[in-house]
């Protein structure tokens, strides 16, 4: 997908101010469309992404719903059969574990099942985060138990104008669609496109040009990815960085071109690196680039254990930009001193903040 | 009422007065259900249908009688065992066998197979063979004809064996909180699959689970097809002046195995008789012992009925054999809408 | 009760003959449990302790009234909201505080944070963050006390809003079906995180859950311990006689935010004056109250009730503040068992 | 892990009968061990696998379910917090899916998330399948979701020897263990060893070995290679055929082994290929056999798209034998007509057999 111009008229904001005009925007636009969800309605309006829509568009529009994830989730299958657009929110992915069988044996099947006559359009944004000691049952990023499912289309949003433009795009789509938020993501300020600007659900995206490396990140891991990526680039390393987005259906071909180019591959993504996100990438890379690789693609995801509550150990579990810039590093044979000094200049950079918050104005708790 | 467990004070005879042509017209339908089951109990050992099959011999006024009162832009959604709904709501017979046999011209063009029968002209939206999966949907249905303010209601059907789902719960619970129009059919046929309900469920009427989501219920004898269609009725009248939900526990009996086209009485996990006994209520002698003693209909009429229907049997056993298959290169075709 | 839904006629004063040491025991842990939760609310802002707590503030009735009648041997499941419910079951005080502050001396070992709290020796089995996760675990619980025979009786905390999961349906099917020792205690604090009752479930008495089950319920005053302790009693000697489940809702309410360590009525999910009439039926102040009227405690041995818990919970802060982190080199262990 | 010796008195059965055995021991060997599921006591024992154990152990270890999968999974991780190791059926995957929430927050976390102070026991028995015009909602074969979760392990027999010695290993391991049972394998016959002989739950196990390519199978797809592989010893193609056993624990040093040897590698698992296992046996096989991989690997899964009833479809969508061959012949470069011979060779022996049933003694439906 080639980079987006510049809009006329575009805002900067932040990803969470973007999903609420997004939302905003898609239920002015259609009446079929309504958003339900726990807390939808509330006065924190999921971490703010659904704020005034009750006030806007009532009662039978913005839906509060009972703990009962399976039950709304299909009630939200139904709805869609009948011609409704809904929006559902589960805060934390781990909720949505309840809900699989309704995604998994209806949501995604029903189009194909149906030879094509039922619709399924529903929008499913699923909430993941780290930090704060939330500890092992309401941190995971479980993307790839849903990228692995055939009829769904999984996104992952990391800027702004994604958070906008993709959820525009997954409201207008037919089918089901996964969004997988991140809670620090929506702290990212960046330009979002005026209006009503869905973003096709395809394509990763180029973020910086380089021939020395190819980096595949998802999710949060894109800004952790910038940080080292611009970091290297004070030392000559050309990154070619991409934001991978869409998840399902997986379109590498952007990737592949790079990674012939650069011979490279390192994929950072924000889940479980076994049997994850990055395996994908690096299998379907390798198969389109063998002959042009240079080394083998290397991954960095989450170990293979369960998060831990302490800070003094969660801050050894997430990966962070100097553990990216380490391993670039390492696969362009930079000599080890250069390494080194990157490493400590981006570690010293986070010296002053926490590690277990998205932004210094975070309190906690979530 | 061979049932072991406790039936609510309130079970009482919902039937309402029913004029001899709706009452024919529910035996014929009760007739046409029952014979088109038969006929696929007798071609499947051919091996043509491939795909698992779950009969509603002895439980077809369940679905009749509740759909009987259903009107056509009404939906419904149904289970593993849904031929029975399908066609009782109007479902065309012939994508339906079509379907059994995974041919093209099915309903779901031979994707789906006999568990995912459904025909939106009708108001059949989905089947799926999920236990418990089908009644959020049912609820989903609801919701949207409160939004869309379309004058429809939804009907779940359901057996005992999803009762114990959670699913079933959270979306009864929906359901009420929400006013929905929306009525739960809960077809009693004491098992799933080989387990009796004793085994699953403590002792206690069905109907305090309708108590427990503030919604009224309705406990009925599932063979008496004016029964059903009765409490069918004041449900349905109520979902749709806006009362909410309502469940229907509607108490009958499968005759034949659980999956597949065969009696399975030896198999030995019925208690002895049971079958008999239930056999002996069949649904469809009952009301037709009844319109033959008060005149309503000879058998000459009936034999017309078995005649139509049995013709309308065959053409749709024949179109089935003679569809085509779906062509290969269609296999990847429709997976994102 | 200011609780708009329905209440049981049965809900009856559950009260059975306490004598003053035990009411002065029940008193001691009201009390105790507290002052650890005020403690926590005014130590949390200095961000040592880095995960979300769930304070039980108003609650303490239902966790020290149930855990009373419950030996040590028996177990207990809690939920997100858990501190109260370990407390009151005998959990160790220094392993939650450094659990809470992330350290290796942590019940957890600083794994698990506030959610987490489990204490295998005081029969606090699990404490889980996923609303009705708990609840299957607990009767898991009963159910191996079943087979090994053992005696002992589980009881599973969870909150109106854990009545919505369909998992609590199952488990309590589950528990009926096997007539399992095991007693479901449901506080009923009117919300869900800012979500009213109203808007999550229809209008109608919670114990008819129990009815859904054909298990008993009672109904009770949450505020007040010794209702609860009546009724915990009941249900507990019946389990253990081999009778099975029962169901307790405690009508309470929680005073603090839903997570974190303030008050929140400025938000204004809340009716104008519901917190402050609920703050005035305080469990801890009733019985107090109560038992200074029948000078059965006087002040002075208030205050030496008060010192000795401040010390304690000094002590644990003090430890908690003083014990190491886990050291990095053990984050990966412990994977498989 | 090196083969094993044929044990004295080794005998041949049936995998279904093999897993009967094993429950049997295990549940005579040990009081604490217990049987759970839907259909468990019912007159066709879940395909056979738990008849008479109710007759034998009686009610209380025996134990008929509601229909209620995440509830009763929950109570059965209950139970083993107690100390007791139940055995969990559930007939099939898409039934777990409902079961999701309490697998992987409970039962994969409570181990790691209580220092290892908690002890989770349980072995669940998921079975998966194809044929007999299933459909969408009863054929999948899911096991890379329960691959990802760190926690648990997860086991795949194809024969009738690991049907039940890791069934022992799962009974006897102090952790959840998730084994997926192909409803195909339950017909396969083979040599199991006698009585209690429980397996580690580690490594692929090598079925052939060669020098020209190196192929990774799971479950039933190791029956299907075995005879692609046999066909193609005939035209002097050595394959190295390694069973992967485990997915979880994943140990992949005996394949990287073999592919320093072969250069090629071949995976053929029974799932979806995106985001499935040999996504992740191809990335970590690569990452360790780089210098010496000659092409390419390559996977073979199912296609990206719900499986079609109808058996004129579903003959399509499901990889067999003559494919698994051509795959093989075009990744050592064998001549085509050599390819083709042996690929319509492997395809007739099929002619007289319904691709939709697992064995001639089949009647469907299942
Ligand atoms: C979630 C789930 N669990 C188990 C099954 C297996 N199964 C198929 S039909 C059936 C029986 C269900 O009983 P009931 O709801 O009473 O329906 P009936 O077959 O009696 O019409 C079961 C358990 C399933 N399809 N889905
Ligand atoms: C399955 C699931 N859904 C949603 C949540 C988010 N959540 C955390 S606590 C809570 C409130 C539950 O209310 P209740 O059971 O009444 O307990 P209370 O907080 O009032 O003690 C919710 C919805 C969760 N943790 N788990
Ligand atoms: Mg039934
Ligand atoms: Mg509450």
């Amino acid at each position: 997908m080639p980079e987006l111009a510049r809009a006329e008229g575009a805002r900067i904001t932040s990803a969470a101010d973007a999903i609420r005009e997004a939302t905003e925007l898609a239920m002015a636009q259609d009446e079929c469309v309504f958003v339900m969800g726990e807390g939808v309605t509330d006065p924190k309006g999921v971490f703010g992404t659904t704020l005034g829509l009750r006030e806007r568009f009532g009662e039978d529009r913005v839906l509060e719903m009972p703990v009962a994830e399976n039950g709304w989730t299909g009630a939200a299958i139904g709805a869609a059969l009948a011609g409704q657009r809904p929006i559902l929110v589960h805060q934390r992915v781990e909720f949505t574990l309840l809900a699989m069988e309704q995604l998994v044996n209806n949501a995604a099947k029903m189009h194909y099942v149906s030879g094509g006559k039922h619709r399924v359009p529903i929008t499913i944004r699923l909430i993941v985060g780290r930090g704060w000691g939330q500890g092992p049952a309401h941190s995971q990023s479980l993307e790839a138990l849903f990228a692995h499912v055939p009829g769904l289309k999984v996104v992952m949003p990391a800027c702004a104008r994604d958070a906008k433009g993709l959820l525009l795009g997954a409201v207008a789509d037919d089918g089901p669609v996964v969004i997988i938020e991140h809670r620090w993501v929506h702290y990212a300020q960046g330009e979002i496109d005026p209006g009503w600007a869905p973003l096709p659900l395809q394509g990763p995206r180029k973020l910086t040009s380089g021939d020395d490396v190819t980096v595949v990140a998802t999710s949060y891991m894109t800004l952790e990815c910038q940080q080292a990526v611009a970091a290297l680039a004070d030392a000559g390393v050309g990154v070619e960085l991409f934001d991978l987005r869409v998840l399902r259906p997986l379109g590498v071909e952007a990737i592949v071109q790079s990674v012939r180019k650069t011979g490279r591959l390192l994929t950072v993504d924000t889940g479980h690196a076994s049997y994850g996100i990055g395996a994908e990438v690096i299998a379907r890379t390798v198969a389109g680039a063998f002959d042009d690789l240079r080394a083998a693609p290397q991954r960095i995801g989450l170990p293979e254990h369960p998060t831990p509550s302490s800070a003094a150990l969660s801050q050894h579990y997430y990966p962070r930009s100097p553990q990216v810039a380490a391993r670039i590093a390492e696969l362009v044979g930079l000599p080890a001193g250069t390494r080194d000094a990157i490493v400590a200049r981006l570690a010293h950079s986070r010296e002053d903040q926490p590690l277990d918050i998205p932004h210094p104005s975070f309190k906690g708790p979530f | 009422m061979s049932s072991p467990h406790e039936m609510a004070p309130r079970a009482t005879m919902m039937q309402t007065v029913v004029g001899p042509d709706e009452r024919l017209a529910l035996l014929t339908a009760m007739i046409r259900v029952r014979r088109i089951e038969e006929r696929i109990a007798k071609e499947y050992p051919r091996g043509q249908m491939r795909c698992p099959v779950h009969l509603s011999i002895g439980q077809e006024a369940a679905a009749v009688g509740a759909c009987a009162v259903l009107r056509r832009h009404d939906k419904i959604t149904s289970t593993h065992r849904c031929h029975a709904h399908y066609l009782a709501k109007g479902g065309d017979l012939q994508a339906m066998i079509a379907e059994l046999h995974g041919r093209a011209s099915g309903c779901c063009g031979g994707r789906g197979g006999s568990m995912h029968l459904f025909d939106d002209d009708a108001g059949v939206v989905a089947s799926v063979p999920i236990v418990g999966g089908n009644v959020p949907l049912g609820v989903g249905l609801a919701l949207a004809a409160k939004q869309r303010r379309d004058g429809s209601v939804a009907a779940v059907f359901f057996g005992d064996g999803a009762l114990e789902e959670g699913v079933v719960h959270e979306s009864a619970n929906l359901a009420a909180t929400l006013r929905l129009p929306v009525v739960f059919v809960l077809e009693n046929n004491l098992y799933s699959v080989y387990t009796r309900l004793e085994q699953r469920q403590p002792p206690r009427s069905m109907s305090r689970f309708a108590d427990a989501h503030g919604m009224p219920a309705m406990e009925i004898d599932g063979n008496d097809v004016l029964s059903v269609r009765g409490a069918m009725l004041h449900a349905v009248t109520r979902a749709r002046r806006g009362d909410g939900p309502s469940l229907l526990v509607a108490h009958t009996y499968r005759q034949l195995e659980h999956c597949g086209p065969a009696d399975d009485d030896h198999l030995g996990y019925r208690p002895a008789g049971e079958l008999s006994r239930w056999a002996a209520r069949c649904p469809i002698q009952r009301l037709c012992n009844e319109m033959l003693e008060h005149d309503e209909i000879d058998e000459s009429a009936l034999d017309t009925i078995e005649a139509t229907i049995a013709r309308e049997i065959d053409e749709a056993f024949v179109a089935a054999l003679a569809a085509p298959f779906p062509a290969a290169h269609t296999i990847a075709e429709a997976i994102h809408a």
